[in-house]
């Protein structure tokens, strides 16, 4: 039951933050020089043109009104239309989706993958002075090269060897799973080795505060094999720290995405939020924006739930890392 | 028409001087499949009457007929009108294709063609190209294959400002009833038919199975990948998922050297790069027209198109150098004598206006990356007579704010596009008529006296001595000044395609031929 | 025969940000089966180091200079990861101070104490286990996680992990300074009881003299790195030897003088970086003498007692405090 | 803790002996820095005079490393956008560690409502995309070094003013606070004289860790084209328009992008060893 | 006559946590009435978790009490710490954060003299350097920082920073717990002949009743919120008339040790009856069915039905 509490209260917050988001994304994008009828009308509007423009879209309404109006349209989960495609935002976030998705799971997903292995190995073997020279090493290292700088190399590497891997050409997962993951390694390998190293470094940080502890003294002072008191002992009581990073890395992801996207011409909503903020496409910047918000707001909550299950001892109290 | 037949090659090895690049030739062609485009670009709006901007052009031209067209030379050619008379020097007739049809497969008749340039003309609508069709009468049908356009006065350009998609043959038999709505569909007596849009992603065309063309396209299915990045819109084609790319990098050729199944051509248009000067606001050191005059002495066109271009655009001028008329442009003072002597006069002329230490903010957008390259070059170059430049690099629609909206510049380097005829863009030079660039462009009434002339002046000689008149005067206002040739570059790949490109372009239609790609049987 | 413990002359040192620290400036030290043994020193003295020593448990920044330690003739400090590991499991166990903190917090208490016995664990024998350090029918606390249970439930669960295997020597350090008061004696009686019925060895480290003496039979007192005071306990409260042992029975609340007054011993425990060349505690020492800083006292074994003091013979019979 | 309190420089003398990476760090940062610093007097060439050679040419003697896309030496503009970098993201950094500080400590230490509302709009900011929020920025403020050194700010503000007020919750119980309090200390006084002071170690090594998310982010920005404007330029600027060359002129792009590499990975290193002084992680053997 | 320096009259608190998530309150003292006279120390004892730490910072001022009243010197306490600034003092726990590591150690101990300004700024180093005598410490300390000094050494200037601007009123919660038996001693003397000396009136909360009993006049004996008994610090120790009592002084005292064992573990109370009665071997029926009020029985008070029975035993 009182989880059920707590995940409401959360919940809670999570209405008011993207309460908060709301209102800031909309006066971002509508007090933004240069507005939908400039991108459609270019050099060539004059005020009677812009008047049309502005009047047919529904622009010239008070700010307020229109935020109300948005809102409570938004509410009911009716995102708009596009601005510039007439079609509605809704229905083009969703088809592009797969594409963030899939690019934001995978990433994280290798991330974790190689990031927690690392930082286990980094974390026990600090130990010695060569263990822990390395493991920090890597770690610094890993997160010491921009997204751009990566993928700048990869589209460089690929473009001379292909290695049955392109620069492009995605198509949805499911359609053809051989061509997605040709387009799609890439793009995911770049994302995911800023977050290898964040979690590399997190879980060896964790991992050496945790064998720092007690409880693992007592383990290996019963004989317990290092093997199993990492596993039984060490790993979960690591987590935490590493759900905690892993989340801020979601929101680099989310933000990470925009350049990788671009690179690597992947349709994702990143790309596609950001060329609604080129063309004053309000609708789709705002309903983008705030369904990434909500997507990380979602993704705290889940992690609140997930440090309560790896910590019997938290009903509701959050780690602050 | 006489147009001066030029285009460029950069590849040294292709130094084909004909009318049509044809790659693959001796090897056979494959009948039907799909030619991929991919191109840096999406659409901004879908209604071919309103979109100003070339980029949004190019996904109309496969689907939409014009009236008439340009050829390889941008020679007035037939369109959904095999033919034309000028009846009068106010009348022009026009007999439609009897075989065209919208790809629904309603013939095109002389209502559909009525009811389009009604609509252009309409100011409700909006279009901003309406103004281009010069001052119409009336537009009538004769019978279902004949329309009949009447002028208040001669309007030289008429011909070439109907060859453009903005007076694009929708179908408004549909439009009237509401089953077609050009804002959000594309339907017209084109090639090709749009049958899948993702946006950002790609747009799929069929060919369209009643169109007047024999035998065209070749092609079954036009595929338009959108590719936002240059580098992997180059991967695409070197791993074959594109057969035609192009680009705005002029560096292409030494980027794709090495790749020999690779061709690189270089479209000389009518468009180019142009500095918007204000001249209109008091605080502005512009406001003087010496200073204006010292800096246009004190640019140097050729460097321009040899560092930032890397020579690909040449020097061009108000009338744009695709058209042989330009010839008359070449001695204005600004473009005469050596840089040291303009620099000389460009000196005089600040030291008689008494500026010292000029200070000057140039405004350009990162949409288009050429423009921030030739901004730097400016800087440079007006540094030679003490004008210290800030160069401001805005997002696309701050930019458009910025400058048209609300005139906050003292130069802003852009591009016109100069289309069939070189009385359309000289147009621009008279801002009581365009009103665009009322607020930072001084009107002056003779200038607009000799453009209205010119436009109603048929082409030859006497046309000819006004477009001279007019650049003088241009060049001596310098309020809006023409940098250098604005090129197209196109890459395919000559072991997949074969493709026709023509050497010269004036409506952004770069692969104005594309109905006539044809794939090469493996 | 062989010793259940055998400590020979051990120098462990740690290094730290701060320079070398001495933590174990030549300690030897003998433990039979079946003995109970309490060392008591403040904080600082070493009596932790020695505790982790035993079971070779020492953090990373620490080093053996010289000297053994060795259990059951096995040197900890041998490098057989494999039979040191079985040593730990089979012959050792240890309780250390804060319950709360040496269970994992995120198992079941009932998981913990399965992977004390062993692979050959099963309910029952988990059961049994709760039952003999006196958390009998209680199948909740088998379902609860540490935090979940008081201090002195928590440590008696500790206590049930270090039985588990019936090892031959509990080393326990201060295994009741977190727990009320109140608690401390069912605690360390569960522990002594827990010793006698299986025959085990018990090391005691503590603070507190009384206490230790109340539950051991020999005590050593640590002070400095080193043992100073080595004795039975009725020995050891009848006559000091050694004037720090003195001074601390007599600086304790409860021990005041004839003014009513405290007799605290002056001065500050002392950080040694280095071997001490005299005696570490003549800084603060009554008894102090030329002798006591330039030279290292030895170990010297008197009738019943060892002490390392160059004046033992005049602290033992002088009847009062310097 | 002894950072602070003994003299300065033998203290980081002597953490740079203990901790041999960290040296690293600080030497190769100190270098870079200076690098930075002495750029516009070194004898390099300038940075921003078009047509020195010719375009896109390889390195030689007059221009050590290559030519640009407009015939500019790429040496001088890369120190150029060495300091470029180092700069918008250090007075980001510098901003948000102010501003952030203060807020922490008012959260922290005033608590209840204030709190909660100051910790529910570091939520908000915290809820965009980072470089989402910096392209709204640049689009309101126009590109440029301002709205770079904003976004990154507000970027890195959230995590900030968590850690602050996080180490500042600790110290509010305190003994010293306490008596302080007791002793009928105000507001001001107990930040000024007592919390701040003693998050200044949490501070520092949080602003290493801003630092080389702000040079990233700053390099993400200008590579969007948000960053610096030309003709000036920054490492993420310069490899923008690099990339487009990498087969063709390769000098454009690597040491540009090996020296920002650099420059980060010097301030992580630095950073890590600052937390291992601060917070000294021991681990243990398992074996 | 004067009024007390502290009266509690019975003064409830409720603990609400920081973070607003963790719902509810958890009544940390309840109903407490007591009274500190000038020039004597009251130990308050009691378990962790009893509500002693609470009911220092009542005493203080730092928390506001949900029920009852504080009074100070006859007057409620004001709301405003600040006026009151120098004559309340606190010497707390923990050595390692005594003194805030960043200042001077002389900055810290004149802290509250410059709160106070009850003192041209000119003398306050003379001041300082005459209270760190007081406290047994060289004149030369006050430029060395915190981490240089020992943890006896803080704990001493902590006092000395307490008692610097003569306090009338000073709380030590558990100040010399954590420190070691040799130095433990040091402070305690120091503690009692400062309040002999000064003449201020203490609360010394500790859980060892041994220390207590050295330092303090009175002794007050707290259960799970509750005062259980109250009693002069000789009566108390050779009479205690709660079973809690006993049981907490049964820990320093080395005989009949085993006469006196806990049943098993606090669970939830019954409110209804006495908090203890579970535990407590003397408990009758009546002790799980009607509450015990602090009532005075022989030379104390004592909260327990059978407190006749237990201080005869």
């Amino acid at each position: 039951m009182r989880i059920f509490r707590f995940i409401a209260f959360r919940l809670g917050i999570a209405l008011v933050t993207l309460f908060g988001v709301s209102i800031i994304v909309f006066m971002a994008v509508h007090f933004v020089p240069g507005s939908y009828e400039d991108v459609i009308l270019g050099p060539f509007g004059t005020p009677e043109t812009r008047a049309i423009v502005r009047a047919k879209y529904g622009l010239d309404r008070p700010a307020v009104e229109q935020y109300l109006h948005w809102l409570a349209a938004t509410a009911r989960g009716d995102f708009g239309t596009s601005l510039t495609t007439g079609q509605p935002v809704a229905a083009e976030i969703i088809r592009r989706a797969p594409a963030t998705i899939q690019l934001a799971v995978m990433a994280t997903l290798l991330a974790i993958a190689v990031g927690v292995p690392m930082g286990i190995a980094s974390g026990v073997t600090s130990t010695s002075q060569f263990g822990r020279t390395a493991g920090r090493l890597v770690g610094a290292l890993g997160a010491s090269v921009p997204v751009f700088v990566l993928g700048t190399i990869f589209v460089f590497m690929f473009s001379i060897w292909s290695l049955g891997l392109t620069v492009g050409g995605y198509v949805p997962l499911f359609e053809d799973p051989l061509t997605n993951m040709r387009a799609m390694t890439l793009p995911v390998v770049t994302l995911s080795v800023f977050g290898m190293a964040l979690i590399q470094r997190t879980t060896r940080d964790s991992v050496l505060s945790v064998t720092s502890e007690t409880h693992v003294t007592a383990a290996v002072a019963r004989g317990e094999r290092p093997p199993d008191i990492i596993r039984s002992h060490v790993l979960r009581n690591a987590s935490i720290p590493i759900v905690t990073v892993t989340t801020v890395y979601f929101a680099y992801l989310l933000g990470g995405a925009i350049i990788v996207e671009q690179m690597f011409s992947v349709p994702g909503v990143a790309v596609y939020v950001v060329q609604s903020v080129r063309n004053r496409d309000y609708l789709a910047v705002q309903a983008g924006v705030l369904l990434a918000a909500t997507v990380f707001v979602t993704i705290n909550i889940l992690a609140d739930i997930v440090y309560a299950l790896i910590d019997p001892r938290i009903g509701g109290k959050r780690s602050q890392s | 028409m006489h147009l001066a037949k030029r285009f460029l090659i950069t590849f040294s090895f292709l130094t084909l001087s004909g009318m049509m690049l044809i790659s693959g030739a001796g090897s056979s062609l494959a009948e039907g499949g799909t030619i991929t485009w991919a191109k840096p670009d999406e659409a901004q709006s879908l209604d071919p009457h309103t979109d100003f901007n070339g980029n949004t052009w190019k996904f109309f031209f496969p689907v939409y007929d014009t009236l008439v067209t340009t050829g390889e030379t941008l020679d007035i050619q037939p369109g959904i009108a095999e033919s034309w008379e000028q009846t009068s020097p106010t009348t022009y007739v026009f007999r439609l294709r009897e075989n065209a049809a919208f790809s629904n497969g309603r013939p095109v008749v002389a209502d559909d063609v009525v009811g389009s340039l009604n609509r252009v003309l309409d100011p409700a609508t909006g279009s901003w190209w309406a103004g281009t069709l010069g001052s119409v009468s009336e537009i009538v049908a004769e019978g279902d294959h004949e329309v009949r356009i009447e002028l208040e006065a001669p309007h030289t350009q008429l011909l070439a400002a109907l060859a453009h998609v903005s007076t694009a043959i929708i179908p408004m038999e549909e439009y009237n009833a509401g089953t077609f709505d050009p804002t959000k569909e594309l339907m017209g007596s084109g090639p090709f038919m749009v049958t899948e849009h993702l946006q950002d992603q790609s747009w799929t065309y069929r060919a369209n199975p009643h169109y007047w063309g024999e035998g065209l396209p070749v092609a079954d299915e036009l595929k338009i990948l959108i590719i936002l990045d240059e580098s992997a819109r180059i991967a695409a084609l070197r791993d074959g998922r594109a057969d035609v790319g192009t680009f705005v990098n002029p560096d292409l050729p030494v980027l794709l050297q090495g790749d020999e199944n690779i061709t690189v051509v270089t479209q000389e248009t009518a468009s180019y790069y142009n500095l918007d000067v204000h001249a209109l606001d008091e605080e502005s050191p512009f406001y003087d027209i010496r200073v204006r005059q010292a800096m246009n002495l004190a640019l140097d066109r050729e460097e321009i198109s040899r560092v930032a271009l890397g020579g690909m655009g040449a020097v061009d001028y108000p009338l744009p150098r695709t058209f042989s008329s330009s010839k008359a442009c070449a001695d204005v003072p600004s473009y005469s004598g050596t840089r040291e002597s303009r620099l000389e006069m460009a000196r005089a002329l600040m030291a008689e206006a008494g500026a010292e230490g000029v200070e000057i903010e140039m405004l350009t957008t990162s949409d288009l990356a050429s423009l921030v390259l030739i901004a730097q070059v400016i800087k440079q170059q007006l540094s030679d007579i003490d004008m210290s430049v800030n160069i401001r690099q805005l997002g696309y629609a701050e930019w458009i704010d910025a400058v048209w909206v609300r005139g906050d510049f003292d130069l802003n380097v852009t591009w016109l596009t100069g289309y069939g005829d070189p009385a359309i863009v000289l147009g621009s030079w008279n801002p009581d008529k365009t009103g665009w660039n009322a607020h930072y462009f001084v009107s002056v009434p003779e200038l607009n006296d000799k453009i209205a002339e010119a436009q109603s002046t048929p082409d030859g000689a006497e046309r000819d001595s006004l477009f001279a008149e007019i650049c003088t005067m241009i060049d001596d206002g310098a309020n809006m000044l023409a940098l250098v040739n604005k090129n197209n570059v196109i890459a395919y790949r000559n072991d997949l395609v074969e493709v026709k490109i023509h050497p010269a372009e004036g409506y952004e239609d770069e692969l104005r031929y594309i109905e006539e790609f044809a794939r090469i049987a493996p | 025969m062989t010793s259940l413990l055998d400590v020979r002359d051990l120098v462990v040192v740690y290094d730290t940000p701060r320079g070398r620290v001495v933590a174990l400036d030549g300690v030897s030290l003998d433990l039979e089966a079946g003995e109970t043994l309490g060392i008591v020193g403040e904080s600082g003295s070493g009596k932790s180091t020695l505790g982790l020593a035993i079971g070779q448990l020492l953090p990373w920044n620490s080093r053996r200079l010289s000297g053994d330690l060795s259990v059951l003739d096995l040197s900890v400090f041998g490098g057989d990861d494999e039979r040191l590991r079985r040593l730990r499991r089979d012959v050792l166990g240890f309780v250390f101070q804060n319950p709360m903190t040496a269970l994992d917090p995120t198992m079941r208490i009932g998981r913990q104490l399965a992977r004390a016995i062993g692979p050959r664990a099963t309910r029952d024998s988990v059961r049994a286990l709760l039952s003999r350090v006196g958390l009998a029918g209680a199948g909740r606390i088998e379902q609860s996680f540490p935090h979940e249970l008081s201090g002195g439930m928590a440590q008696r669960a500790a206590i049930g992990m270090a039985i588990a295997r019936n090892p031959r020597l509990i080393v326990a350090d201060e295994p009741t300074a977190s727990l009320d008061a109140w608690l401390r004696d069912q605690i360390l009686e569960l522990l002594i009881s827990m010793c006698s019925a299986t025959g085990a060895s018990l090391v005691l480290l503590s603070h507190d003299l009384h206490v230790v003496s109340r539950y051991c039979r020999h005590v050593a007192v640590m002070y400095g790195g080193r043992i100073v005071e080595y004795a039975q306990r009725e020995t050891l409260f009848r006559r000091q030897a050694h004037p720090y042992t003195r001074a601390l029975l007599e600086s304790a609340p409860g021990a005041e003088g004839p003014d009513g007054r405290l007799r605290p011993i002056q001065g500050l425990p002392p950080v040694i970086t280095e071997s001490s060349r005299g005696c570490a505690f003549a800084p603060r020492c009554g008894w102090m003498k030329d002798l006591c800083n330039d030279v290292r006292p030895e170990m010297q074994l008197t009738r019943d007692r060892s002490v390392l003091c160059h004046r033992a013979e005049e602290v033992l019979a002088c009847r009062s405090g310097a | 803790m002894s950072l602070i309190v003994r003299g300065p420089f033998a203290s980081i003398l002597d953490f740079a002996r203990r901790d041999r990476l960290s040296g690293i760090g600080a030497v190769l940062l100190a270098s870079l820095v200076l690098l930075g610093l002495i750029g516009p007097v070194l004898p390099l060439g300038d940075a921003e005079e078009i047509g020195v050679g010719p375009r896109l040419a390889a390195p030689a003697a007059d221009w050590l490393l290559g030519t640009d896309e407009l015939g500019r030496s790429a040496l001088p503009r890369i120190v150029e956008g060495l300091r470029a970098t180092f700069l918008l993201a250090s007075m980001a950094v510098i901003l948000t560690g102010i501003l952030g500080t203060l807020v922490g400590l008012t959260a922290a230490y005033a608590g209840g409502i204030v709190d909660v509302a100051i910790m529910r709009l570091v939520d908000v900011l915290f809820a965009f995309p980072p470089l989402l929020l910096a392209i709204l920025i640049a689009a309101v403020l126009e590109p440029g070094g301002t709205s770079a050194i904003i976004a990154i700010s507000l970027i890195t503000l959230p995590l900030f003013v968590r850690v602050v007020r996080a180490v500042a919750l600790s110290i509010v119980e305190r003994s010293y606070v306490i008596a302080a309090e007791v002793s009928g200390a105000g507001f001001l006084r107990v930040i000024v004289f007592h919390l701040l002071p003693n998050v200044l170690g949490a501070v520092i090594v949080q602003l290493t860790y801003a630092l080389s998310i702000g040079m990233l982010v700053e390099s993400e920005l200008s590579f969007l084209g948000l960053g610096v404007q030309p003709p000036d330029a920054s490492l993420g600027s310069l490899l923008r328009l690099g990339s487009v060359y990498l087969t063709a002129a390769p000098w454009l792009v690597f040491p540009a992008g090996l020296l920002l590499a650099a420059a980060i990975l010097s301030v992580n290193l630095l950073g890590d060893g600052l937390r291992d002084l601060m917070d000294p992680l021991r681990g243990r053997s398992l074996r | 006559m004067k009024p007390p320096v502290i009266y509690l009259g019975g003064v409830s608190a409720t603990y609400a946590s920081r973070r607003l998530r963790d719902s509810g309150s958890i009544r940390a003292v309840s109903g407490v009435t007591l009274a500190i006279e000038r020039g004597r120390t009251l130990g308050l004892v009691g378990e962790s978790g009893s509500g002693k730490t609470t009911l220092g910072k009542l005493c203080l001022g730092m928390m506001r009490p949900a029920g009852g009243f504080v009074q100070f010197n006859g007057e409620p306490l004001p709301r405003n710490r600040h006026r009151l600034r120098g004559s309340l003092a606190v010497v707390l726990q923990n050595p390692e954060w005594a003194l805030n590591p960043r200042l001077r150690v002389g900055v810290s101990v004149a802290e509250p003299l410059r709160i106070a300004r009850s003192l041209p700024s000119g003398d306050v180093p003379a001041t300082v350097a005459d209270m760190l005598a007081k406290v047994g410490l060289e004149p030369v300390l006050a430029n060395r920082y915190p981490h240089e000094l020992s943890g006896g050494q803080r704990q001493r200037l902590a006092i000395a920073r307490a008692l610097i601007t003569n306090p009338t009123f000073v709380v030590f919660d558990e100040a010399v717990s954590a420190l070691d038996v040799s130095i433990q001693s040091q402070v305690l003397n120091l503690i009692k002949d400062l309040q002999a000396s000064e003449g201020f009136a203490a609360l010394f909360i500790s859980h060892d009743i041994a220390v207590t009993r050295y330092v303090a006049h009175d002794i007050a004996v707290m259960y799970r919120g509750e005062l259980v008994e109250r009693a002069s610090a000789r009566t108390f120790y050779d009479k205690p008339r709660h079973p809690y009592s006993r049981a907490l002084r049964l820990t320093i005292a080395e005989r009949d040790r085993a006469a006196f064992t806990f049943r098993g573990q606090v669970e939830g109370g019954d409110a209804k009856g006495c908090l203890f009665s579970e535990n407590c071997p003397w408990a009758i029926e009546r002790c799980v069915v009607e509450k015990p009020v602090l009532r005075e029985i022989g030379e104390g008070h004592s909260a327990c039905h059978r407190a006749e029975d237990v201080g005869e035993a």
